[in-house]
């Protein structure tokens, strides 16, 4: 039980991304609720690795680069319209942000 | 020194061939594209402010035909198996969406002068993201790889994501833009953590192989064997298919799709409506053919699987979506709820097809809706990037009223665009759905499973639900009095003419001579690279069909040239 | 792995989760952005621990040097009041959403958690397979005893006996001695590769257990076999790999990810600029 | 001669019109005024060429077979053409081919014929409309489907025409949409018809599913084969059910007939073509078409009998009472459909086709001539506000006085031999599978759904030769009832028909004139232009019966028995062959001609008695109407309002008020809460509520959503294992 196995990294990581998700449920801040995106992302990546490691191919390595890749991409973009919806609604609660419904 | 590490992993070994020159094929369209992206960004930094950017319109279409002609040169020449180790393929099925797509992009593209005139933004940056998104979309169409799925994917996203709060006056549009994104990026890190988790059992990312070591998982004799990884493979699945649903807007997925939409501005509207659905059905038909082509994992007649997801999906999308759609009082709104029913019918047929390998070749009911769908809808929204109102782009039935009086070229087109769209004989929607609706029809006849059947209706009688509200636009456009004090503008540049003019006629002709495209769907199908060796039979099969039709048309024509005789 | 390995572990772990936690329950974003960076280097331990030295330093180069100095660059650039922070208050969807990631989270566990003890069965089967090798041993003596007799008739007449006690190689024999996949080869044109793998295999190149492909075993500690070589072994994770495959294998969408980065940076200029 | 399979003409046929719709749609704006009328008739005039030679090219190649009994009979089998694969692809195969036999030949004369008359009097009709371009435009279009329709080889082809018609329709209709009540017309009409629509296709569907064919000639293949016939015998009730729904939409029956009568918002010649001769009638044709299918569902039969009969006898009740020179005649094409729909459901198609036709000429012929009177009225359509028009308008009171006399069922006039088919078909209605004996023989009709090789049996047998030799037989009660009901209800609607129509022509041309001095200073007798189509149309309608004379007068007056008396049954024999064999043509006996008389007796006494009345009520004591109507005030109110069906319909299927007024209710009323019928409101308002919570702008709460719908997804394949 002491020494890690696949299982406690992967239940770990599921951990992790489950709290991710509920902080994208819960924090009205549109900041914070990005950065738990950031957390699901992180989550993923360990995943992949562990995998990787578990089939000690570096495949998993490679996908979780990338992911940190496109999670830079992703930040620059997002911050760029919580920035842009901050001009507009002078808040970055996104419950304020909800001129658009039926 | 090439580690030994690199070379342990099987499908490694089997990829890590230095590409041919053939195989650098692959990455024309795409490659095309994102050069002409490269070359507006210099072109508008060099740009003196203040002055007209319509020839980048032009410049943004002609590339795209350029890329979609490529495309179309290499039709004939495709490459059996995945190309460039094992990352794209090379098959007719990728160069239909490539085709598509830079059809969408190019009728989008070609709408935005008039739009961008009448909010005042003109800029060129639109055209470059547009031109990223369908390089995006065109690697995504392709991809033989989750990963290199998953990256051409976000290169199809993020821009999309910048063009939906491309208004930068507009509060409502950085709503949409922070919604689509917020969701968009959730729903990428759910179908990150499926790969991530079908990754860990296969121990691969390359389609193929998922599907290969999927089904040697599954079938694994010793029950305890697939019991160890059965759940992982389902959680995984599924969790990939809900990005994809996410991305063509089908419920419960859609929920996005009405507030974007009505943000976001009219030509963006009309591309992510249609190229971004074509990327996402393209790859997912990619991932479900084969990577998840095991009977087990698609269920249907044999349990329960990602079919039966599919099947109730596309249930709930044509219904909701078509009832929806009915209460809306702003066109763009309804046209996203439509724009749900429209993915609802996607997958009828996409179910329909899936239902058991023998029917495999009829997806190209989806990939011809599909083209239909793209002209119908990139037209509707361009029709209404070029009207405008008291200084902004019309958007409700109220601002809608009277137009079609106005100015009778707006309402003829728009009203091809609606009959199109709600199934009236003779334009494409009708064919697209006529053909669809008879394939799921078809597949119920033969496999006795009347759920098909049942489907076929209820996608039927919605879609009699849509001639109201389709209607609905036309009787504003026509019939109601128009708002005197308003003061309402069309924004015809040549540019929006082209494409206007060109959707129409796309429209007509997939309603009159739908055949070259059908058989373009049919030879796409036949083409698709990757599946089961069962699969493979039905193309070789599909092949000679397609072959004998050729011969029987090409004789047909001959008497139809003969001679009368006397 | 030894007991400093597991510590650090536990560690990291514990460290992940409840900086994880702090993130979504800090009130100020500020902090949760610290309790992120914080975590990031949590994970990055992690990855230390998983052999991923170069995604380790990534982690700490790119997510908490970079995208995280982002964060906060936004959050001082915005310059908050309370008001404007978006407060953390109850609703009934709140409910849902527990109960939604309650589910997930089930589904998931449940999918991680291995439901049949794995080493029961492979040692099942490795019995099963020794037992085959050894009735083989047996049959293959018998038949050369057999095939020493002279007389034809008594011989085709033994013959005939010990087809009869020929040991049949039952699946789970089979997957045991040669993994599952090579029993399903038939039509996937891959059977040279394989071939090639199992002479490479047999030949002591690759000392990697292939055959795991449908054993998942969930319990196995997370080591690198010890039939991996020493260069192997300390090469694995390293940046010479990586880099070999990124501009081998996956360089279609290592240049995809150049055409992200320069859609991404236009599109967040277009958004963010107040006046083009 | 050219080949039969590809016959080129029919193509042509279908080509004039579109190529003259588009040549004025898209650039009739900028060219002259006479220019545009030019191309419009000319375009159709060419088809009507094209028709005749094509039909005479049909004759040429009938064939002459002698049957068993030594008669000849002629064979014309059909001329086809194929203009190219339209959609192809692996099973899944549809040509756009078109196809011409003896009963598309007849409707092609009609649209063709009929139709170009029509555009020859829109051309003085519509002289002062700057939009007459658009107008012509879409008059040739509507021929353009309609010719689809009639000439489809497929039943795809003939959908195409049918959705086209309607789409015609609703611009023709719309046509003045400036004015908000014509506009809100034009869409009840198309929504109303694209609920028929939707059962035609579902019809289709289930037909194709069955058959895998959606050929006019394989389909037909099944009628005589009793391996086919197997196939779809017991799914045939469903179909036409369906088929049938799909026609109570496009021909105006009960309960999809309110569009037509507020249809008539559209212009007279419109009214005319479409709403007369031709559109409403395709329900009639698609039946006719599948007879063979019609003929094997026999409860349908008389569900379609028994709403033709009640249709007719409603719409005319209606009619009595409007005031409204075209509402009148539209009630009367409802009624009058309501007739065709009857022989239909009797099983005489002939008849039914026969008075398709002669409904054709009178009724186009009484719409153009009040297209005529409102012209020189002014638009005004209030027949109190008339009369006395004869001396101003000669021409047209004479014609109309023909078209009256047609309709009524003068003795000699086309409305005479049509009507009296239609009577006797519904008096000596006799289905094989409704004769006592035959239960016996084959079994109880019951069973036999369940067994189809019993109906292959009879199909692929001579029934006459099985039951009868010709003698009376009895029949069950459903065939009495259907039998008698109707032809007593067709009886009195062929009286009220006389009367109604008298009561027009006598408020509209006799007596004093009641318009004011202005409009009466400005009457006159229409063009030229308008009063060739009456005076053509006046002809046919007179002659146009002398085809089709009752068989006791033939055998009476010892006409030849191939001659042209009884041409309109050679013409179709060939056509209704199964229906006709699985029909006993009389219940009373191989030669009842005394029941035959009766028939055309009562017939004759109706219309004769309806119009005595008329002249006495409207003539002799104009007084009287006022009195009786002042006695059954409730009533006559009642019927007035058409029943209030319209008030009715909006009860049923809007909960809550209606702003009247308002063009969109209609939607609201026919297609959302038609669709789903009564408790939809409701559903649609709970729906709505919980749309509405979920659709909440709440970004959280749509990854909520997202995360759920994953869960419930994987509770679902979870729960498989």
């Amino acid at each position: 039980m002491f020494e890690p196995t696949l299982t406690h990294y992967l239940i770990l990581a599921a951990i992790t991304f489950c709290i991710g998700v509920f902080g994208v449920m819960v924090r009205r801040n549109a900041i914070t609720l990005f950065m738990c995106v950031e957390l699901m992302l992180n989550s993923v990546n360990l995943t992949f690795i562990t995998f990787s490691k578990y089939r000690v191919d570096m495949d998993g390595h490679i996908f979780g680069f990338f992911v940190m890749a496109v999670a830079a991409a992703e930040a620059a973009v997002g911050l760029a319209i919580i920035l842009h919806l901050f001009r507009h609604k002078r808040s970055v609660d996104v419950e304020r942000a909800d001129a658009l419904q039926l | 020194m090439l580690s030994n590490l690199l070379i342990t992993q099987f499908s490694t070994l089997a990829l890590l061939t230095p590409p041919v020159a053939a195989e650098y094929m692959a990455l024309v369209p795409g490659a095309i594209v994102s050069v002409l992206a490269l070359i507006i960004i210099l072109v508008d930094s060099f740009h003196r402010p203040g002055t007209r950017r319509d020839y980048l319109a032009y410049f943004s279409a002609i590339g795209l035909a350029l890329a979609g002609f490529s495309a179309y040169v290499l039709w004939d020449n495709t490459l059996a198996g995945p190309v460039f180790n094992g990352m794209l393929y090379l098959d007719k099925f990728g160069l239909f969406f490539a085709i598509l797509a830079c059809l969408a992009g190019g009728l989008a593209v070609l709408q935005a002068p008039s739009y961008m005139r009448l909010v005042r933004m003109d800029r060129g940056e639109y055209y470059m993201l547009v031109l990223f998104s369908v390089a995006g979309a065109i690697f995504m169409a392709n991809a033989a790889d989750m990963l290199t799925l998953f990256i051409a994917l976000e290169v199809m996203s993020i821009p999309v994501y910048c063009l939906a709060g491309y208004l930068r006056r507009d509060g409502r549009s950085a709503e949409a833009a922070l919604k689509y994104f917020i969701l968009g990026a959730f729903s990428a890190g759910l179908m990150l953590y499926g790969i991530s988790l079908i990754y860990g059992v296969t121990g691969t990312t390359s389609l193929e192989f998922i599907g290969r070591n999927l089904s040697i998982i599954i079938h694994d004799p010793d029950p305890a064997g697939a019991l160890a990884s059965g759940n992982l493979i389902t959680v995984g699945m599924l969790l990939i298919f809900s990005g994809f649903a996410f991305k063509i807007a089908a419920v419960p997925f859609h929920i996005w799709t009405p507030d974007v939409y009505t943000g976001s501005p009219a030509p963006a509207v009309g591309y992510m409506s249609t190229a971004v659905k074509a990327g996402a059905i393209a790859a997912m038909l990619r991932v479900l053919l084969i990577a998840f082509e095991d009977p087990v994992l698609r269920g249907g007649f044999n349990g329960f699987g990602w079919l039966d997801v599919v099947f109730f999906c596309a249930a709930a999308s044509m219904v909701l979506g078509n009832v929806v759609a009915i209460m809306q009082k702003n066109v763009k709104r309804m046209l996203a709820y439509s724009s749900i029913a429209h993915a609802g019918y996607l997958l009828v047929g996409v179910a329909a097809s899936s239902a058991s390998p023998e029917f495999f070749l009829h997806h190209d009911t989806v990939l011809f809706y599909l083209a239909t769908y793209t002209a119908g809808t990139v037209g509707a929204f361009g029709v209404l990037s070029i009207l405008g109102k008291n200084g902004r782009p019309v958007e409700t039935y109220d601002d809608l009223a009277g137009l079609g009086l106005k100015y009778p070229v707006a309402g003829v087109l728009m009203g091809l665009f609606m009959f199109s769209s709600a199934g009236v004989p003779p334009f494409g929607g009708f064919v697209g759905k006529l053909y669809i609706f008879s394939s799921a029809v078809q597949v119920g006849n033969t496999t006795g499973e009347f759920s098909f059947i049942g489907l076929a209706l209820v996608g039927v009688l919605s879609s009699v639900a849509g001639a109201y509200y389709y209607l609905k636009v036309l009787v504003s456009m026509y019939m109601k009095k128009a708002d005197e004090k308003a003061d309402t503008e069309m924004v015809m540049t040549s540019s929006a003419k082209v494409s206007l003019f060109a959707s129409a006629l796309l429209t007509l002709a997939l309603g009159i001579f739908p055949g070259f495209a059908i058989e373009m769907a049919r030879e796409s199908m036949v083409d698709f690279q990757g599946p089961s060796a069962t699969t493979q039979k039905v193309q070789e099969q599909g092949r000679q069909q397609l072959e004998e039709m050729r011969q029987k048309e090409a004789s047909s024509r001959v008497v139809a040239d003969g001679v009368p005789q006397g | 792995m030894g007991f400093w390995e597991s510590l650090f572990f536990w560690i990291f772990a514990f460290g992940a989760v409840l900086s994880s936690v702090a993130v979504v329950a800090m009130r100020n974003p500020l902090y949760s952005a610290l309790a992120l960076v914080l975590d990031f280097f949590f994970f990055a331990g992690l990855y230390g621990l998983l052999s991923a030295h170069l995604m380790a330093i990534t982690q700490v180069l790119v997510y908490a040097g970079a995208i995280m100095v982002l964060f906060l660059f936004i959050i001082m650039l915005l310059n908050l009041r309370d008001d404007e922070l978006g407060q953390f208050e109850f609703r009934i969807h709140h409910l849902i959403s527990a109960g939604a990631i309650g589910g997930l989270l089930f589904f998931v566990a449940t999918a991680i958690t291995p439901l049949v003890d794995m080493d029961k069965v492979s040692a099942d089967r490795e019995e099963q397979a020794k037992a085959y090798e050894a009735s083989l041993k047996t049959y293959e003596n018998n038949l050369a005893q057999v095939e020493g007799e002279t007389d034809e008739k008594v011989k085709a007449e033994k013959l005939k006996k010990l087809e009869a006690s020929k040991p049949a190689m039952t699946l789970q024999s089979r997957t045991a001695i040669k993994g599952p996949l090579y029993a399903d080869l038939n039509e996937s044109g891959l059977e040279r590769v394989w071939q090639e793998r199992l002479a490479r295999h047999e030949s002591g190149q690759t000392a990697i257990n292939q055959g795991k492909w449908s054993r998942f075993d969930k319990s196995t500690p997370m080591v690198l076999p010890e039939s991996l070589s020493g260069d192997d072994r300390a090469s694995f994770g390293t940046i010479e790999p990586m880099s070999i495959l990124i501009v081998n294998r996956f360089v279609v969408p290592f240049e995809l990810t150049a055409l992200l980065l320069l859609a991404a940076i236009v599109g967040a200029v277009i958004i963010a600029k107040r006046r083009l | 001669m050219l080949y039969q399979d590809q016959f080129y003409y029919l193509g042509l046929i279908v080509l004039m019109p579109l190529i003259g719709a588009l040549i004025n749609g898209i650039i009739g704006a900028k060219l002259p005024r006479k220019f545009v009328d030019v191309i419009a008739c000319g375009s159709i005039l060419m088809s009507f060429f094209f028709s005749l030679i094509s039909i005479k090219a049909l004759v040429e190649n009938a064939t002459h077979v002698k049957n068993a009994e030594g008669v000849v009979e002629t064979v014309y089998g059909h001329l086809s053409y194929t203009a190219y694969h339209w959609i192809y692809a692996g099973d899944f195969g549809v040509d756009l081919a078109f196809m011409l036999d003896p009963l598309t030949s007849l409707l092609l004369l009609l649209i063709t014929g009929v139709g170009f008359l029509i555009h020859l009097y829109s051309v003085g009709y519509m002289a002062d409309d700057p939009s007459k371009w658009r107008y012509f435009s879409y008059l040739n279009l509507f021929c353009f489907a309609m010719l689809l329709l009639v000439l489809g080889k497929n039943m795809l082809v003939t959908f195409i025409g049918w959705e086209g018609v309607g789409l015609c329709s609703y611009l023709l209709i719309g046509f003045w949409y400036t004015d908000d009540e014509k506009a809100a017309a034009g869409q009840k009409a198309f929504i109303v018809n694209r609920v028929g629509d939707f059962a035609f296709l579902v019809g289709m569907f289930i037909l194709y599913y069955e058959t895998q064919t959606l050929d006019y000639i394989q389909l037909k293949e099944f009628a005589t084969n009793a391996a086919l016939i197997q196939q779809i015998a017991p799914v045939a009730w469903l179909i036409v059910l369906f088929m049938f729904i799909g026609c109570t939409g496009k021909s105006a029956q009960i309960p999809l007939y309110v569009w037509l009568p507020d249809a008539m918002a559209g212009p007279t010649p419109v009214s005319a073509l479409i709403h007369a001769a031709t559109m409403v009638t395709s329900g009639v044709f698609l039946l006719s078409r599948l007879n063979w299918l019609v003929t094997i569902s026999y409860e349908v039969m008389a569900v379609i009998a028994w709403v033709g009969a009640l249709t007719a006898f409603f719409a005319a009740t209606i009619a009595i009472t409007q005031n409204d020179i075209k509402k009148v005649l539209a009630y009367s094409t409802v009624s009058q459909l309501g007739y065709m729909f009857l022989a239909v459901g009797v099983g005489s198609f002939t008849a039914a086709v026969f008075h398709l036709m002669t409904h054709a000429f009178f009724k186009a012929l009484m719409f153009l001539g009040s297209g005529s009177v409102i012209h020189a009225m002014h638009h005004e359509q209030d027949m109190r506000k008339m009369g006395g028009l004869k001396k101003y308008m000669p021409v047209t009171s004479k014609t109309f006085l023909v078209g009256c006399l047609a309709i009524s069922g003068f003795p000699l006039f086309s409305g005479f031999f049509s009507k009296d088919a239609i009577l006797w078909g519904a008096l000596s209605n006799t289905h094989v599978l409704g004769v006592v004996g035959a239960q016996e023989q084959i079994g109880d009709i019951t069973v036999m759904r369940g067994e189809p090789s019993a109906v292959a049996q009879i199909l692929t047998t001579k029934p006459l030769e099985l039951i009868s030799a010709g003698g009376p037989v009895d029949v069950n009660w459903l065939v009495q009832i259907t039998s008698w009901g109707t032809f007593i209800l067709a009886v009195i609607t062929a009286g009220m028909t006389a009367f109604y129509m008298f009561r027009l022509y006598f408020m509209t041309f006799e007596g004093e004139c009641r318009a004011d001095e202005h409009t009466k200073a400005h009457l006159h007798e229409s063009p030229v232009s308008m009063t060739i189509p009456l005076t053509v149309l006046a002809v046919l309608s007179l002659l146009g019966g002398l085809t089709g004379w009752p068989h006791f007068i033939v055998h009476g007056l010892h006409f030849p028995p191939e001659g042209f008396g009884l041409f309109f049954e050679h013409w179709f024999s060939e056509l209704f062959q199964v229906t006709n064999d699985y029909r006993i043509l009389t219940r009373f006996g191989a030669h009842a001609y005394g029941w035959e008389a009766v028939a055309t007796v009562s017939g004759l006494i109706a219309g004769l008695s309806g119009i005595g009345l008329s002249w006495y009520m409207y003539m002799k004591n104009p007084e009287i109407p006022g009195l009786i109507q002042e006695r059954i005030k409730a009533l006559h109110g009642f019927v007035q309002q058409k029943y209030k069906v319209d008030e009715f319909y909006g009860f049923v299927f809007v909960k809550g008020s209606i702003k009247s007024g308002e063009g969109m209710t209609f939607f609201d009323k026919y297609i959302l809460d038609g669709v789903l019928v009564n408790g939809a409101a409701a559903l649609m308002a709970t729906a709505g509520r919980i749309l509405r919570h979920l659709q909440s702008g709440n970004v959280q709460r749509y990854a909520t959503y997202i995360t759920l719908g994953v869960v419930l997804a994987l509770v679902a394949l979870m729960l498989r294992m």
